[in-house]
């Protein structure tokens, strides 16, 4: 049995080395870990929220650090940044790990919506509730954005916009901003949820709402009966959709220049809508407009296709247009990261850590951990609004659903430029 | 503790599933259809639970019994089929499968609240264990007694003639069937048992991980259930289990203060393991060193 | 016993049987000789069931075996072994015999759930028997890998036993044996033979298939160019003619 | 009637697109094929393996300012590289006979290169140079795509170049023979490993132009394409027969354009369980593939 034994302790002995060295110190200072993806096609998430996230916290440690509990102040302290690779079960690993064998008062994590889904449901229902035996630790998501994720569980939180009313008042500037704009068409990713979910449900229907005329496939209840019309649409307008992977896209973009739209959303992440776009412009298709997903409004997007993307409109949770996103920006730039509506959203999660701890009192010792950490889940729900990078962040705390300012932004030569703000 | 029992867990998981893929490897057909049997034992149990609010143990075993008699089924046409072709073919099986449920919807109103598989978003809140207050000490309890049972069966089996079959037929198949063995009748059944075995194992998994969708159960998941007994070795089961050790414990979570060191890594330490111990991590010799070690 | 009628087998253009005809009695030893390449593998394969036949039928105890594979013929009571050695190399000696025990008889005295699962003393005492028989008493637990290239013979014809076979085939199973192992073989044979198995013995080796076989038929290119005891065949001129050139122990 | 010429219109046309497109398959099902006609095995890496050559071409690209032509023969010599390197890591030193641990070793070989990617890029998509991105031809109612046009005839130049090398020259000689009988081509002094590595090092070249051939259809590389490819290619491969060129050329055309015909009429979702049930179609009814005359009983 010598082997296995060997094997077991030399795996026993690598996973202890995982968990961060100084996890459970007594030192006074306020522990928050954090977790993205850093390894998969998605690294670029991981990356830059770890960026985001470790500058800011060294901002507010420069600026004095956190008032505690017992009135004196304590440095936040980052203890990790784990890789959790946009997978459910590892995400999850990392929850249960962050909640059961480190001091941290908060989890940060994660970016993807399909693995907050998983990982929110790990969590405890409604707190209080003994008879559920579900994890207690507040979890603060950067984005996130799939919509109805705040109802599963009273201990997650997200940093991020609305996109109905994103969307919403997209539509009612574009509406006066461009008037020979009259109608649209569009295609999504299917197999992403959150995009495909936020084009039938959201876009489209906004779109229809602010009189914009939809001229792809007949979709007769697309309206205001939100669900019948998404079904419709889907129904509809499936041959001019395509999946994350595909390579090739003439038949969507032929379709599409067919239904000569004044308007063409590109419902879609970076990895296809450029190579929708690219397609587009290959064939000559020349809308007045074209309207991506929030997701898209990144420097991967001009990675991919800087030409082809040139005009596009995207609603995003941050753009450098105040004085702190502006320096945000250049701090982050410098520990090797990009702010977008992503990593942004972890810089403002540092300060919204800093908010919410210093409404309680956190006492921040191993003893009372669990206590604080019921605390801090209190503080930061009764937290409905903070100011963030660009504007206040705002919480309903009835619904849990987070909703934060966004501007819109267009690439324009070859740059993410803000073309309005809908708050100013 | 939590933290490691949930690892106990994802190796409980990830042994079933390996040990689904077992039984046929050894007839030596390599089959990526367990990725498939998996998406449907998790989704039948799941929406047994959550929808018709079934018990786990039912649940689980009306999944057990969906995903092999599908493995049946899908056994006939496909070992026709051997080698690159079947591989292929099992591929697109699990494909097939995957498709099936990112356009699976099937929503019910309960308490105000829409649940059930909802296509491309995913089946969420699937929280059995916890809202029925199991702590994850019970759920690991749980989850092991089906581990345990599965391989101490087919342990047993091993040392049966129908280990012995089942290795013959993975040796020679013309000699197997001039001695008498029904080949079709052996490697369906061997299919079968394994599609048995990943529902249950994906039944389990669904109540783990609380969310499902269609990114979970690619081609990528099938690749891992024939990892696991071709890096553990097919000489014994206990090969599998050193082998999903080795890999959830080892490689997914041990390095996981490597950062993004540690996918790179886990390529390349498959790629050594594979051709410093061909025959798997547990293969004879190590049995001959295990055995010389108890002895002393 | 078998009845071979009007075979024919074709491989795209090749004829390696062609309208072949053989009968079999029960309980003797037939003997099938002739040059390289004249068919005698491919009867083999078509009586067992590897190969259909492009024409003709195989008549097994009055049944015709059309579309019967291989591990149903053997159940009706069809065995044989192969010219070069197929054991289940990574198999123990007793596992190979184990697995080999699919017999009519087996089944029905056996329950299925024991005869898959379990080990019962009928089967030890058996399979003890058959080791015995090939010398191999010694050496049960090694894995078939590991044995000398005569135990290796002898593991696969106690291996055809097992199946408790009423007609073997023995596809060159002299094949690199020295003397006194091919009299060792003979002496089996001939012990097989009084236990009621009808044998057919496909085979290069004269010494052999001249001393234990009652009836020898032989084909060349596919077709049979005589038939009749031992003397008969030594004296005929067209098995002269169709040897010419080859040595007797090729 | 208006409507119908319409359809049939861009039914052509769709199918026409689909043909240009299942080039690449047809290249990626080459490489697969003749892996496995040389060794019987299958090597998981190798769309991995086109697509980081295509990444090093583009790297190179942004580095020097190169030509597109440039870049491709960058591709192509890092692939054929990679499918060297590949050889010696997972297959070279595995017992010839054990074809599990070979596909587990190349598994492993896919995840390495997928994460080096990655670790390079950050994940990020990268806008790849498009050949002629311009020359949009109209002729009546059908376009044509000129730097699909020139992919395609690469493609098909290769794949003549290919045929020659392998049943013209004394290296194709070797290949051949110990794709068809390995121990008594090594009887006749072949070098088995060098014969099998050059095998890899032509499949890598092709994969190599494949690879950048899709990324400058698509116009981007992602990380995100190599297993759509991978599976593509393995299913043109099965749909070929294993081992037959002609046959994967012709599969991967018409894959390709039975693909977009599918995404034309039946949408999205429902194109590749098409793709799939055509696989099936032929498992059941012609598993030795395309060219195959006989169905041998298994």
């Amino acid at each position: 049995m010598k082997n296995i034994s060997k094997l077991i302790g030399a795996s026993m002995l690598l996973i202890a080395l995982s968990i961060p060295q100084n996890a459970i110190s007594g030192g006074h200072s306020l522990k928050v870990l954090g977790w993205g993806a850093k390894s998969g096609p998605l690294k670029s998430f991981g990356v830059n929220s770890e960026a985001a996230l470790r500058s800011a916290v060294a901002e507010i440690n420069a600026a004095g650090g956190v008032r505690m509990g017992d009135g004196s102040m304590a440095p936040m302290e980052v203890i990790g940044y784990e890789d959790s690779a946009c997978k459910k079960d590892e995400a999850i690993a990392i929850l249960r790990k962050t909640a059961s064998t480190t001091d941290a008062i908060v989890g940060m994590g994660t970016t993807c919506s399909g693995v907050c889904q998983a990982m929110f449901g790990v969590l405890q229902k409604k707190r209080g509730d003994d008879s559920d035996s579900g994890v207690q630790m507040p979890i603060l998501a950067d984005t996130c954005i799939r919509p109805g994720l705040a109802k599963i569980s009273d201990w997650s939180f997200r940093n991020v916009p609305n996109e109905i009313t994103m969307y919403d008042e997209l539509f009612k500037w574009i509406r006066t901003a461009y008037p020979n704009v009259k109608t649209f068409t569009g295609g999504s990713e299917t197999d992403q949820g959150h995009s495909f979910v936020t084009y039938t449900a959201i876009i489209a229907q906004m779109a229809v709402k602010h009189g914009f005329q939809w001229v792809g496939p007949p979709v007769p209840e697309l309206g205001p009966k939100v669900k019948q019309g998404m079904k419709e649409l889907q129904a509809a307008a499936k041959s001019q959709h395509w999946l994350m992977g595909d390579t090739n896209y003439t038949v969507q973009a032929r379709k599409i220049k067919k239904q000569n739209a004044d308007m063409v959303i590109v419902a879609s992440h970076p990895f296809s809508a450029c190579g929708f776009m690219k397609e587009m412009k290959r064939q000559r298709v020349k809308p007045k407009l074209m309207v991506g997903l929030t997701s898209s409004a990144s420097q991967e997007t001009l990675n991919g296709c800087m030409s082809a993307a040139e005009g596009i409109i995207i609603p995003t949770g941050f753009a450098p247009i105040t004085s702190e996103a502006k320096k945000a920006n250049s701090i982050v730039s410098k520990a090797g990261g990009f702010l977008d509506l992503h990593s942004a959203a972890a810089w403002e999660n540092a300060y919204l850590i800093k908010h919410a701890v210093e409404r309680t009192s956190i006492m921040g010792k191993p003893s009372t951990l669990q206590e604080d950490r019921r605390k801090f889940r209190n503080a930061l729900a009764s937290i409905t609004s903070q100011k963030g990078l660009i504007g206040h962040l705002t919480r309903d705390g009835s619904t849990g659903e987070a909703s934060k300012p966004y501007v819109y932004v267009q690439v324009v030569n070859g740059k993410w430029k803000v073309i309005h703000d809908p708050n100013s | 503790m939590d933290f490691y029992l949930n690892l106990i867990n994802t190796i409980g998981i990830h042994t079933m599933l390996g040990l689904s893929a077992y039984l046929l490897l050894q007839t030596g057909q390599l089959s990526l259809a367990q990725a498939g049997f998996f998406a449907v034992g998790s989704y039948t149990a799941a929406i047994l639970t959550v929808i018709f609010q079934w018990n786990i143990i039912p649940s689980v075993l009306v999944a057990m019994l969906v995903s092999g008699f599908l493995a049946f089924l899908v056994g006939f046409p496909a070992l026709r089929v051997k080698g690159l072709m079947l591989v292929v073919a099992t591929i697109a099986f699990s494909e097939f499968v995957r498709m099936f449920f990112y356009n699976l919807k099937w929503r019910v109103t309960r308490n105000g609240e829409e649940i059930g598989p909802d296509g491309t978003m995913g089946f969420a809140e699937i929280r059995y264990f916890s809202d029925n207050g199991w702590s994850n000490f019970e759920v690991t309890l749980f989850l092991w007694s089906f581990v345990i049972l599965i391989m101490g069966v087919i342990w047993w089996s091993d040392q049966s003639r129908t280990g012995a079959v089942l290795r013959a037929v993975g040796e020679d198949e013309l000699a197997a069937s001039s001695v008498g063995i029904n080949l079709t009748v052996v490697k369906v059944s061997a299919m079968t048992a394994g599609g048995f075995i990943a529902g249950i194992s994906g039944g389990l998994y669904a109540h783990q991980v609380t969310s499902l969708d269609h990114h979970s159960f690619t081609v990528l998941l099938g690749t891992f259930a024939i990892a696991y007994p071709i890096l553990g070795g097919l000489s014994n089961v206990f090969g599998t289990l050193v082998a999903v050790i080795f890999i959830q414990g080892l490689l997914v979570e041990g390095l996981r203060f490597l950062g993004d060191w540690r996918m790179i890594l886990f390529g390349l330490l498959i790629v050594l393991a594979m051709n410093f111990k061909p025959l798997g991590l547990f293969d004879k010799q190590t049995m001959d060193l295990i055995k010389k070690a108890i002895r002393v | 016993m078998l009845k071979i009628q009007s075979i024919s087998k074709h491989f795209g253009g090749v004829k390696a049987l062609n309208e072949l005809d053989l009968e079999v009695e029960e309980g003797e030893i037939y003997g099938v000789i002739g040059p390289n390449g004249s068919g005698k593998s491919t009867l083999v394969n078509v009586i067992c069931g590897i190969f259909l036949p492009t024409e003709g039928d195989v008549i097994f105890e009055g049944q015709i075996l059309s579309e019967n594979p291989t591990h149903q013929r053997l159940k009706k009571g069809i065995a044989r072994t192969f010219q070069n050695i197929r054991l289940f190399p990574n198999l123990t000696v007793w596992q190979n015999l184990w697995v080999a025990r699919n017999s009519v008889e087996d089944i029905k005295t056996e329950s299925s759930f024991y005869r898959w699962f379990g080990k019962s003393s009928i089967v030890k005492k058996e399979i003890e028997k058959m080791l015995e028989f090939s010398n191999l008493g010694n050496r049960a637990d090694e894995l078939a890998s590991s044995l000398a290239f005569g135990e290796q013979r002898r593991l696969e014809l106690a291996r055809a036993l097992a199946t408790k076979p009423r007609l073997l085939l023995l596809d060159e199973p002299a094949a690199g044996m020295n003397k006194d192992e091919i009299r060792d073989l003979d002496g089996r044979i001939r012990s097989m033979q009084l236990q009621g198995i009808t044998i057919i013995l496909i085979e290069h080796v004269m010494e052999l298939v001249m001393g234990v076989t009652d009836r020898i038929a032989v084909l060349n290119f596919g077709s049979k160019i005589a038939e009749g005891n031992p003397q008969e065949i030594q004296n005929n001129d067209a098995v002269q003619e169709a040897y010419l050139g080859y040595s007797e122990d090729d | 009637m208006e409507d119908f010429l319409y359809e049939a219109v861009e039914i052509i046309q769709t199918i026409w697109d689909g043909i240009l497109f299942g080039s690449t398959y047809a290249l990626i099902g080459i490489g697969f094929t003749l892996i496995f006609g040389a060794m019987g095995k299958l090597n998981m890496a190798y769309a991995g393996a086109a697509i980081a050559g295509a990444y090093v071409g583009l790297a190179v690209s942004l580095f020097f300012d190169a030509t597109i032509i440039f870049v491709f023969a960058v591709s192509a010599v890092i692939s054929t590289l990679l499918g060297y390197i590949v050889y010696q890591t997972c297959f070279r030193f595995i017992p010839t006979h054990n074809h599990l641990a070979a596909l587990m070793a190349s598994v492993g070989g896919l995840f390495f290169i997928d994460e080096l990617i990655v670790l390079a890029t950050l994940g990020s998509p990268m806008n790849f140079p498009g050949l002629f991105e311009d020359a949009y031809f109209e002729i009546g109612p059908f376009g044509i795509r000129g730097d699909l046009l020139f992919v395609f005839l690469i493609g098909i130049v290769s794949t003549l170049l290919l045929l020659y090398v392998l049943f013209k020259t004394r290296l194709g000689m070797a290949t051949r023979a110990v794709a068809q009988q390995d121990i008594a081509a090594q009887l006749c002094g072949i070098n088995i490993h060098r014969t099998n590595s050059i095998t890899f090092s032509i499949a890598g070249l092709l994969g190599g132009i494949a690879g950048a051939m899709t990324a400058a259809a698509v116009g981007v590389l992602s990380p995100v394409m190599t297993v759509p490819l991978t599976i593509k290619g393995l299913i043109v491969t099965v749909i070929g027969g294993l081992g037959s060129i002609p046959g994967a050329i012709i599969a991967g055309l018409f894959v390709g354009a039975f693909e977009n015909f599918f995404l034309y009429i039946r949408g999205i979702d429902e194109r590749d369980m098409y793709v799939v049930a055509l696989l099936f179609i032929f498992l059941i009814f012609r598993p030795n593939g395309i060219f195959s005359k006989t169905i041998n009983r298994d």
